[in-house]
């Protein structure tokens, strides 16, 4: 593969991306580094232009237009509440392309008759197998998430035994193809394309709607693991080193998900929990006696104008009702009367991690007005009001409190402690994980109805009325 | 020591890294590190690029063409949403009054 | 893709291992931490097995005694030294009445 | 170099060193840490012994009894105090092992008649320039912090620019060296490795005795360095890392004492400071017109006794006088007592990064009852008596207050805010730095004079008569 300075180039290119992701650990360089691993991008594709013996720059031209007008046009159009469906979609063309490259490697030696060894088999088997589960797999996920497909969890009889078998079948195949040559085994290759790709859908479909995050961040670390085999079988170590980063980093993110939502992650994978199935039960109490203080937006305003320290807790309701301009402008109008202003995000507050940041960010709140729950939590007591816009299980103190939660244990921003909380959402149903949420029916807590967007209007309204 | 190996010790060495680095990123810019390392996983556009260049019948042009335009997506895309989720965070100062 | 630049890449990456894993050591163990890494710098140890032990003259064998002899004074003691004081450090509870 | 089972021990190797250096990060899994980086160390022998191919084991033997005997002996006899000559001398033997390597390679080369490919020849030339460096560097400092060499640094004319030209000329060799075949070249190969060790001494030499501890880290580095370069020339990956491993570490210790002692480390190597110059200014303030109080030990004993919290500042002191065991006797008397003792640690307190904790862990000081400077200074205006024990710049305050004092910037412990502080040493002289200390002038301030073993001794007796 080329000669020295290429190779070089190769390298500066993984040390780019490291460089660049060492830079995303801070608000601050994290624009640098995206920049920084981009130019490290740059340099790998040209290192490959200019080292590589190509026949045709055609098709090159013709893929690149493509592809980065595509790209382009939605990286541009996205909606940031759309944020896990655009990745899991970038997701699954990454893991196509590197099942590509193993394919087209495969395809090449069966064509020029040449002859296989094992371990470049083995790579190439890996490649494709990863790489097809991740790009049918995150197109699935991605139409969950959109909507396109059942956000239920798809279940039937003897499922995870057949995938099992199926898996199993793979392997065998996939070790079959590895050890012979490549020359008579197309048409069990073909079949080994085909199984991943039905694979990837069925291993995706039985997972709920609302888990799908979960599995995008795991499908972002195949892709990883997808490049880095087709680093394999080209044997670059520009792609081996980038796919391990990205392989790791997907296994952190999942791991982080899973341990926020206090759940395991083969109950995600295997739990078919979430999108829509009956409340988990939990929480404890007779539903008869209780019951929620309700208040208007007048008298609400009135409470947050008044107080000195008020903490925003923001949830993927929020994100459901775009309201976070909304929010925002509340904030400021309160920031203005002199009242302190702080922003409790949950580590899996909406749909992804660090996804209501971004929704704050893009309404141009600062970054430093965002505090951790573990920042927040010990003011509580000294907080006056705690406003909670759209989150319901980021909040629930049974997760603290009641040892048979389905959530116990999940860390949460305990609102219940300050002197009065009020929460924004439209009725008194539950959230995500179907927990009931003993925390309406505190004294210390008043219900403000309605879509966020509305209330949120309402609220600007009234406090701009004082 | 073959390619293989080589590759082995390379990909264990930069697991360690990836590990380190990324238990680095706090909370706030999970998504943006999410979609980055996603873009990075487009790399396999060197793959692609080669095949699209180096292709000597119809198949394997068509082949071609699709990895490097799928990479192309993941790249492109990749970085540019990072981008413009990125230049929204600021700090409390440099608040500008757009929305 | 030869030899050295193969060691080369390996090199990079162990480089960002190392300053990312020595960089969350705490100042309370830097002593320790500077003898034990000092051991395994006494990895060169294999190197010295090789010569020693593949010794055509004299002159080879005794280079490769000395190689082993040094190495040996390396790892034998910065690992034992390095024991010796983190086996000292202890939390609060479990002080033993020895001095 | 052997089959893949033997590679993939050595890459186990390196595993095991990096999981190692990891769990040295804390106190509860840092011994089992370095247990695990010894054991990487063993397989890496292992793996050695069984896959090469060994003409005879007999010199292997001896080369490894007498080293072992030798650095068991050493390990188990060293003072805690005199830790940075062991790290010295061990270093150099690091080193020098490395360096051999590269020769015994070049001198086999040379005897078989064999060709040099220029990659591999400038391999062993790093090899041998860099690990007889380490090795004879590291043994000059030895001898000075030993006291078998002059502390003072030794300068001479023309120093620095006869170095360069050494240098320059060893690296005109060596690049001659790796472009030529070895036969012809053995004679001015024994050149560089006679030129390298004398290197290693002229560039050590001019530095003083107490700068040596951060010679001592960057030597660390250089050994790590020659391990990588002895990698390179074995093409063993397992001595590219580990040595990789170590050179980043050494780095990054040599930065922590430069910034601690805030000087560049161009200071260090080339300003012939320390080791006995005269004091370097700073301070201020008419020399006459400023008395300090002095106290005795039954009066301290009684303010250490009365209060409440008592922060203990030990410094290179207490080292000389190996008194931490009568130190912590105090702490346990006082604590029996039912004040609060707490340990606050300066980084570059002693004579190496993290020298007294290792002296306070010998003295059974639990780890939890030390602190860094930054967590022991908001606490100082509520702390009773700050205990200063053989520490003098690192509790300077002209180093915070005055921006024209050689060690001005350099963080501190704040002991100057504290109700009272109390400074045991045998004078008024200064510290490492040469500078003078407002502090001992205050008027909370009063110095207990003495040799730390005896002033301790009268303060652990009065306080017990009590
Ligand atoms: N962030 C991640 O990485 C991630 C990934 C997967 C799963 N999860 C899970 O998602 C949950 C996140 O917690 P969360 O508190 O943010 O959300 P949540 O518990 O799902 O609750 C969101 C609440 O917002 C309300 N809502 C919906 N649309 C609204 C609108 N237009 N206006 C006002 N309110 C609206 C809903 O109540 P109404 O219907 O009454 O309005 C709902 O109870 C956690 O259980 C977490 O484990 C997170
Ligand atoms: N830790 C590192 O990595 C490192 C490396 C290189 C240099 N340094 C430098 O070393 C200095 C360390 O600061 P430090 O405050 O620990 O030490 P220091 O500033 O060197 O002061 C030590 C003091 O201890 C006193 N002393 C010596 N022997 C004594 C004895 N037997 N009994 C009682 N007192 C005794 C001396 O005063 P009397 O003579 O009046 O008794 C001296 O002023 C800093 O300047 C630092 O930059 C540190």
């Amino acid at each position: 593969m080329g000669s020295t300075v290429f190779q070089l180039a190769y390298l500066l290119s993984a040390v780019l991306f490291i460089v660049g992701l060492q830079r995303i650990s801070s608000p601050e360089t994290a624009r640098g580094g995206n920049a920084i691993a981009a130019i490290g991008m740059l340099i790998a594709i040209v290192a490959t232009l200019l080292g590589e013996h190509m026949l045709s720059f055609t098709w090159i031209l013709v893929g690149a237009v493509v592809g980065s007008g595509a790209g382009l046009f939605m990286a541009q159009t996205v909606e940031m509440t759309a944020m896990p469906q655009m990745v899991a979609i970038f997701n699954g063309f990454g893991g196509g392309a590197s099942a590509l490259v193993a394919i087209a490697e495969y395809l090449e030696l069966a064509r020029t008759g040449g002859s296989l060894e094992t371990a470049h088999g083995v790579s190439i088997m890996a490649g494709v197998l990863i790489g097809s589960v991740t790009l049918s797999g995150s197109f699935i996920a991605f139409g969950k998430l959109q909507g396109l497909v059942s956000e239920k969890p798809v279940t039937y009889p003897l499922q995870k035994t057949s995938n099992f078998i199926l898996l199993l079948a793979m392997l065998a195949v996939g070790t079959w193809l590895s050890i012979s040559p490549p020359a008579g085994g197309v048409d069990w290759f073909y079949f080994m394309i085909a199984a991943s790709l039905a694979l990837g859908v069925l291993v995706v479909i039985p997972i709920g709607g609302a888990d799908m995050p979960v599995v995008v961040a795991l499908l972002n670390s195949y892709s990883g693991l997808a490049a880095s085999a087709a680093g394999f079988v080209l044997v670059n170590m520009s792609l081996i080193i980038s796919g391990a980063l990205v392989g790791a980093s997907g296994l952190i993110l999942t791991g982080i998900m899973c341990r926020g939502m206090n759940r395991s992650l083969a109950n995600v994978l295997f739990g078919a929990f979430g999108g829509g199935g009956g409340p988990v039960g939990g929480g404890g109490g007779p539903e008869g006696d209780r019951t929620a203080r309700e208040v208007d937006a007048e008298s609400a305003a009135m409470m947050l104008a008044y107080a000195r320290q008020v903490v925003i807790v923001p949830g993927y309701g929020l994100a459901v009702a775009q309201a976070q301009h909304k929010l925002r402008e509340l904030a400021d109008l309160l920031g203005e009367r002199g009242v302190t202003v702080k922003f409790a995000i949950h580590p899996v507050a909406g749909r992804m991690p660090g996804h209501m940041n971004v929704l704050l960010a893009e309404a141009n709140v600062p970054y430093d007005q965002l505090y951790e729950p573990d920042d927040v939590n010990p003011e509580m007591a000294g907080t006056d009001v705690a406003l909670v816009v759209g989150a319901n299980d980021v909040v629930n103190p049974s997760a603290r409190d009641d040892p048979t939660s389905a959530i116990a244990g999940m860390p949460i921003v305990e609102v219940d402690r300050a002197k009065q909380c009020i929460v924004m959402k439209r009725s008194l149903s539950t959230g995500f994980a179907g927990v009931d949420n003993p925390l309406f029916y505190l004294p210390n807590n008043a219900m403000l109805f309605g879509d966020a967007a509305k209330t949120l209007t309402a609220l600007v309204r009234e406090v701009k009325e004082l | 020591i073959g390619p293989l190996l080589v590759g082995v010790y390379v990909f264990v060495l930069a697991m360690f890294v990836g590990w380190q680095v990324i238990t680095k990123v706090p909370p706030t810019l999970h998504t943006p590190l999410m979609s980055g390392s996603n873009a990075i996983s487009g790399i396999s556009i060197v793959g692609a690029l080669l095949i699209a260049g180096q292709a000597s019948d119809r198949i394997m042009t068509w082949v071609g063409v699709a990895a490097v335009a799928m990479a192309t997506i993941n790249v492109v895309g990749g970085f540019l949403v990072t981008d413009r989720m990125l230049k929204m965070f600021h700090r409390r100062r440099d608040t500008e009054p757009e929305a």
